[in-house]
């Protein structure tokens, strides 16, 4: 009961706060709104128990990206941050899009029954995520163990690094 | 008790308020950050999903893993890529950006 | 090596040499000299084919083939038979005339290598005798067309290169749905036209609606009525040489295909539905004639009678009797050589009095005579008289489609027939406008003859037209034993 | 006889020749050259002649029909297929003499007359490649050789009319006849399509033999919009007769053709290619009797109207040449009525033979009397009566030979045209009298308006000449052809014709029928010339106020009852403006336009299209997601 409380006042809190980050008139509040979101949703994480998970969302969005973000906006913000939405075709073209996605599918969502579903999840795996098994995982090389992707991922970012300077540097 | 339609249900919102935005703005970095929301949606979905529908394995918990690092690998080219788009013509206004249309 | 792959051959060779040309001289010499072997190659082809003949009763003579796309059985598969040997040597005077109305291009190297392109594509069509690279040579011959009118025309060339190629593409895009139509319809075992005419058999089903399909694609090429505003157009625009080989070879292909995709494959479908097609080419016959006489533009006088006569083509074609397709082929050849004359000769004036209206020229005769006797002498083969190509083409033609006992094909041939009555107004006008009388534009006078090289030009077709206007039984013979097959296939029915 | 062969090959080797290298010869060169082949030519004809009415003579009282040379030129089908060869009969022979005669007469005339004339080579070449034409026609032994040569001759008069082609009346002249004759053509070879399908032959031999046998048989019972497909095809054969030889509605290009050199207007325009027409109905008069017998009847009518008609107008010209013109018009339907009104074998053929006589006697007078006109234009440079007078003193041996020529063409005995004439009014006499009567009348104005002509010219008041330039004789080279002429004038009319032409070339004995024709005949033409004597001789005011009591019938008959205009009216304003121009607009416009217009919708639609590559991402998710939306929506509600 009190789970259902917390994640109640974590899904208010998170679509609030997402509505918030994309009509925000200022960008630099438009990302900090968009790191409440994020934090919101390691909120989630941890209600569903992965802890690990919740861990990297904080380190990785909020402490990587959104910082990436703010300094971005300091580097091109002239006047203002405003941002200035006038074009109010684009806006409805948005709302509509936006609003029969919502109805299309959540009214899916709802008419659908999962297979295999358990409405208690904690009978079958309310536990911690154990980190030797995420280690485990991220490191073996046999039926889900994820060694190759977890490589390729390392090589992804490295061309990242790569690509970002490039892009970025002064000519 | 939480139903899995309501952790659904929040990142559906989360989602499509993410793409009223995508769509709405103008902003390069505006853009940007809706598009980190619907990515953000989909992860939870990976989760939800996992902990609800299988709850014996860990894909779902590993695919939003890479999923944020990729998200984070992307965010950071974009936003070399806006800067960069930034200095040559001075605006983040995606509107503007059509210099290899002409 | 078959002697027929060498009319792809050389004009391939040209085209390496020109890559390695430097000066002026040299294209010209390599452009001369490969144009004479093709000439030479003619004339040989020519005289071993009647003897050949003398002593083989088959088909085609100097067949080869070699499969080159064997999931869907395409070869590259060559043939003649007499038509095909007097549209070959129809076309190498054409390439050797047009070399020289062509002689001071800009940029003549790109120009010539695009002209020795287009020749690739002629001589492979006429020599192939497989659907698929028929087609592919039509196309071959088509592309270049667009960049030589488009960059080297003149007036709105852009626009009339880009309506020229587009309708000619449409038309091929009918083609390809009616070589597609008789693979699949004959059974998909063979791309070969001989194979499919004698050992297979397309339902009428199918006929039906893929001769209209093969018979429009190529008759756009032909300037069939209402498809033949890109001549007009394209003919103004194009440069001397290009207007030659456009008139005076390419709209033959659309002739020459008619005759041997369209009738010979699908005679009962030819029976049904020629009806069709007669009214459209007499009407182009007539309309064509007509339009003709007010125009004011040498060039658009000119297109609209190939209009006219090349309407003639295919309507004898349609009258589907030995003497009236015979009148058929001997009209492609007599009115490719007096096209070619004509446009060469348009060329020369237009080069120098800058203008090709009519009403602003008068009194040549004076000025330039040896330029002005030759269009005289274009002029009077085209309106047919005797002892010139177009008279015994023609005469052929009516007195062919006149051995329809019926009403209906004789009504259209005595509309035909109004039509040299016609050509005879518009010619004689333009001459009358711009030979005779006295000079119109002072700054006319003076204005140099004929060079030596539009002399060979001219020189040359006129002895072609003479020749075969005076010798009509030379082209006849060669000609008429060739129908025999498709002749048959057509009284079967 | 295959040396008749050269009658042909000489002109044509002579074109070429003087056509290719004559711009490189000297004038007289080139002129002596053609003069010379044509006198060759000539000689070989007339010994052609002789060796043909005498030598061989007649087999079975009958002359033969001979084929010398004739090879296969084109092969059309099994059974049709053009000929190129020589048929010797008594009418072609005779056509032969004329011909060559009269061409060997102008080729002498124009050394002089058209001396110093710039193109004088080409000239020459033109005359030589129309004597061949002409030659051509007559000997052709089928008759689509005679088209061919038919079209020849067209050609060579077109070039021949358009010689001073820098003058735009000229231009317009050739012009005007070629396109006329093309278009009378165009029955013509409509007609010969038609006769050769059923008959499967082009040959004339095979056509005329045995009473029109082919033709009758093949023919028989077919029948198209009320008459029968012989009468058809014959009609439209006739109707390109009517064409060359100057038929009402289809003369008008004959005036108009003076505007060429005069001698070759007494070659072409008089003598030779006009009766080309009258020799077409007359190598084909076995199929005209026998199959279409109405024709010969329509051909009748047509020629006795045109001689009327022709003959007023005649009356009231005063360019001399155009007086002619006319003149030829109304003697060339004298001999189309002979045709029509003729029957078939022995006497009932007169008026055949009739026809082929006047033919014959008209072709020398007439050219005498152009040649004689050419002489005093030479003098005097000017084609209008109103220019001259009382020339008579200034060159006598034109006014003879001109006033010998008239007389024969009034039908005055002696002379030539008396002969023919009778026996033209005595076919005519026997076969329908209305048609006579028109003829005899005829016969009378042409008394009248040649005696006005010659009073005008050779009397009548003398004109200011200019001082300087007085008129003189023409040189001898002038005056020699015409007084041969005169000569020819005077004693062919002596040839027992029906000896040697009848219709069915058997001959028969015919006799000037004094009473009923003869006398009455000379009586109208010397009454026509009396008339010219008192209102001309002396040049009185008399004319004149006739003119005007006449009122509108005059001004009519100047303006050649306005049938110049009809045609300019039906050429420029129905043809090229309510036919022409519409299909041309109709084919820029709607055809062109209707191209055109699919190239521009296509435009239209890609450019509509093209506004949704816009480049904005966020458009493309836009529709992205609401493409996905709708396909999530048919999959959950369908």
């Amino acid at each position: 009961m009190a789970n259902l409380i917390i994640f109640i006042c974590l899904a208010i809190f998170i679509v609030i706060m997402s509505l918030m980050a994309v009509t925000s008139k200022k960008i630099l509040r438009a990302a900090t709104y968009l790191l409440f979101v994020l934090i919101g949703t390691a909120g989630l994480y941890l209600l569903l128990n992965f802890h690990f998970l919740a861990a990297v969302q904080i380190s990785v969005y909020a402490g990587g990206i959104v910082v990436l973000f703010i300094f971005a906006i300091f580097l091109t913000s002239n006047k203002g941050d405003m941002i200035d939405n006038h074009n109010k075709k684009r806006i409805l073209y948005g709302i509509v899009a936006a609003v029969a996605g919502i109805a299309i599918t959540g009214f899916a969502l709802l008419k659908h029954r999962f297979l295999n579903y358990s409405d208690n999840p904690t009978i079958a795996g309310d536990q911690e995520m154990n980190m030797k098994m995420i280690g485990e995982a991220l490191m073996g090389t046999e039926k889900y163990q994820y060694l190759l992707p977890f490589e390729i991922l390392s090589v992804l970012l490295l061309a990242c690094i790569i690509g970002g300077i490039l892009i970025a540097r002064k000519r | 008790m939480i139903k899995m339609e309501y952790y659904l249900i929040v990142s559906t919102l989360m989602f499509f308020i993410g793409v009223y935005g995508f769509i709405a703005r103008k902003n390069m970095l505006a853009i940007l950050i809706s598009l980190e929301l619907i990515l953000n949606a989909v992860e939870i979905n990976f989760a939800v999903f996992n902990r609800y529908l299988f709850p014996g394995s860990m894909e779902g918990m590993f695919f939003t893993l890479f999923g944020i690092a990729i998200t984070a690998a992307e965010t950071a080219i974009a936003i070399a890529i806006i800067i960069n788009v930034y200095r040559n013509i001075g605006s983040v206004n995606v509107r503007k950006i059509n210099k290899m249309k002409e | 090596m078959n002697i027929l792959s060498l009319f792809v051959l050389v004009p391939v060779l040209m085209i390496l040499f020109l890559f390695v040309c430097k000066s002026m001289q040299q294209i010209r010499t390599v452009m001369v000299s490969g144009a004479s072997a093709l000439m030479i190659l003619a004339v040989t082809l020519t005289v071993m084919f009647l003897q050949e003949r003398a002593v083989s009763n088959a088909e085609m003579l100097f067949t080869s083939s070699t499969m080159w796309y064997p999931s869907l059985n395409i070869a590259y598969a060559v043939g003649v038979d007499g038509i095909s040997v007097a549209m070959i040597v129809l076309s190498s005077i054409i390439v050797f005339t047009g070399v020289f109305s062509s002689w001071n291009m800009n940029m003549a190297k790109e120009y010539f290598l695009w002209y020795c392109l287009l020749s690739v594509g002629v001589f492979g069509f006429f020599i192939s005798v497989d659907l698929f690279t028929m087609f592919m040579f039509y196309e071959v011959a088509l592309i270049p067309m667009y960049l030589l009118i488009g960059l080297w025309g003149t007036g709105r060339k852009e626009y009339s290169a880009m309506k020229l190629t587009l309708m000619l593409m449409g038309g091929s895009a009918f083609l390809l749905i009616g070589i597609l139509g008789i693979y699949y319809g004959s059974g998909h075992s063979s791309m070969n036209l001989l194979e499919i005419a004698n050992n297979l058999h397309i339902p009428i089903e199918i006929q039906r609606w893929v001769f209209p399909a093969t018979f429009l694609g190529f008759g756009v090429l032909g300037a069939l009525f209402p498809f033949h505003t890109w001549s007009p157009d394209g003919h103004a625009s194009a440069p001397t040489a290009v207007s030659m080989l456009h008139a005076g070879v390419l709209m033959k292909l659309g002739g020459y295909g008619c005759f041997r995709v369209a009738m010979y494959l699908m005679p009962e479908a030819a029976h049904e539905l020629g009806w069709i097609f007669l009214i459209l080419t007499g009407i182009s016959v007539v309309y064509g004639a007509f339009s003709a006489v007010v125009q004011t533009d040498l060039k658009y006088i000119n297109a609209y009678s190939s209009v006219s006569h090349c309407g003639l083509v295919l309507f004898a074609i349609l009258m589907m009797n030995r003497t009236a397709m015979t009148g058929a082929i001997m009209q492609m050849l007599s009115h490719g050589l007096m096209t070619a004359l004509f446009f060469a000769l348009i060329g020369l004036i237009y080069g120098r009095t800058h203008t090709r209206d009519i009403r602003e020229m008068g009194g040549l005769m004076k000025i330039m005579p040896f330029a002005s006797v030759c269009y005289v002498i274009a002029g009077l083969a085209s309106l047919g008289l005797p002892g010139l190509s177009g008279f015994v083409a023609e005469m052929t033609i009516f007195v062919g489609s006149f051995q329809h006992a019926d009403v209906f094909h004789r009504i259209l041939t005595i509309a035909a027939c109004c039509s040299i009555v016609i050509t005879a107004v518009y010619i004689l006008r333009t001459v009358g406008k711009i030979l005779y009388g006295p000079v119109q534009d002072s700054h006319h006078i003076g204005l140099p003859d004929a060079s030596w090289y539009e002399k060979v030009s001219a020189v040359g077709l006129i002895v072609a037209i003479t020749f075969m206007g005076m010798y009509p039984s030379g082209a006849s013979e060669l000609i008429n034993n060739s129908l025999m097959p498709i002749i048959e296939k057509l009284a079967i029915i | 006889m295959e040396y008749s062969l050269f009658i042909l090959i000489t002109p044509f080797v002579l074109f070429l020749l003087l056509g290719l290298t004559g711009h490189k010869m000297k004038q007289n060169v080139a002129g002596i050259i053609g003069t010379v082949g044509m006198g060759f030519a000539a000689a070989l004809s007339y010994m052609v002649a002789y060796q043909y009415f005498f030598v061989i003579g007649k087999t079975a009282g009958v002359f033969q029909e001979m084929i010398p040379v004739s090879f296969e030129w084109l092969r059309f089908t099994e059974k049709l297929h053009i000929d190129l060869g020589i048929l010797l009969d008594p009418i072609s022979v005779m056509m032969l003499v004329v011909i060559t005669t009269v061409s060997l007469m102008v080729h002498l005339y124009s050394l002089s007359y058209m001396h110093g004339e710039k193109g004088f080579q080409r000239y020459y070449s033109f005359l030589s490649l129309f004597s061949f034409s002409m030659l051509g026609l007559v000997v052709a032994t089928n008759i689509f050789q005679m088209y061919i040569f038919w079209e020849l001759v067209g050609v060579s008069s077109y070039s021949l009319i358009g010689f001073y082609y820098t003058k735009p009346s000229a231009v317009a002249a050739s012009k005007k006849a070629f396109i006329v004759t093309r278009f009378a053509d165009l029955g013509f070879l409509i007609g010969i399509l038609i006769l050769s399908y059923y008959t499967g032959t082009f040959d004339f031999a095979t056509l005329t033999a045995n009473h029109a046998e082919s033709v009758v048989t093949s023919m028989q019972g077919l029948s198209f919009m009320g008459l029968s497909v012989a009468a058809w095809a014959m009609a439209l054969i006739f109707m390109g007769g009517a064409g060359k030889s100057a038929m009402f509605p289809l003369h008008i290009w004959l005036p108009d053709a003076m505007e060429g050199p005069t001698p070759v207007s007494a070659l072409i325009h008089a003598a030779t290619m006009v009766v080309a027409g009258v020799y077409l109905i007359a190598r084909l008069f076995p199929v005209y009797i026998f199959a279409a017998p109405e024709v010969l009847t329509l051909i009748a009518y047509i020629g006795a109207f045109t001689a009327l008609f022709a003959a007023i107008i005649a009356v009231t010209q005063t360019d001399i040449k155009r007086v002619l013109a006319f003149s030829t018009i109304s003697q060339i339907a004298y001999m189309m009525v002979s045709l029509g009104v003729s029957g078939y074998g022995g006497h009932d053929g007169l008026g055949y033979m009739a026809s082929m006589f006047h033919l014959f006697t008209h072709a020398f007078f007439k050219a005498l009397l152009f040649l004689g006109a050419g002489s005093v234009i030479h003098a005097v440079h000017s084609n209008e009566m109103k220019d001259m007078g009382r020339l008579h003193k200034f060159m006598p041996v034109s006014s003879w030979t001109f006033l010998i020529a008239c007389l024969a063409i009034a039908g005055i005995p002696p002379f030539s045209g008396f002969f023919s004439k009778d026996e033209i009014l005595s076919a005519a006499l026997h076969h329908d009298k209305l048609i006579f009567f028109t003829m005899l009348f005829v016969a009378g104005l042409t008394a009248f308006y040649m005696f006005r002509l010659y009073f005008n010219i050779f009397w009548g008041k003398e004109k200011a000449y200019d001082s300087h330039h007085k008129p003189h004789e023409s040189p001898a080279l002038m005056t020699v052809p015409l007084i041969i002429l005169a000569i020819y004038s005077i004693f062919t009319g002596f040839i027992h014709f029906p000896e040697f032409i009848s219709s069915d070339s058997t001959p028969f004995a015919a006799h000037i029928e004094w009473m009923h024709v003869a006398i009455p005949s000379i009586v109208v033409a010397l009454t026509g010339i009396v008339i010219a004597f008192v209102l001309y001789f002396k040049g009185s005011e008399k004319p004149v106020q006739i003119a005007k009591s006449l009122g509108g019938f005059y001004t009519a008959t100047v303006h050649k009852f306005y049938l110049d205009e009809v045609w300019m009216f039906i050429t420029q304003s129905v043809i090229f403006k309510l036919i022409c121009k519409p299909i041309a607009w109709f084919d820029r416009h709607i055809i062109d336009g209707a191209m055109n217009g699919l190239a521009w919708t296509t435009q239209k639609t890609s450019a509509s299209v093209k506004g949704l590559q816009s480049g904005q991402v966020q458009l493309y998710v836009w529709v992205y997601v609401i493409g996905s939306l709708l396909i999530a929506a048919l999959a959950l509600f369908l």
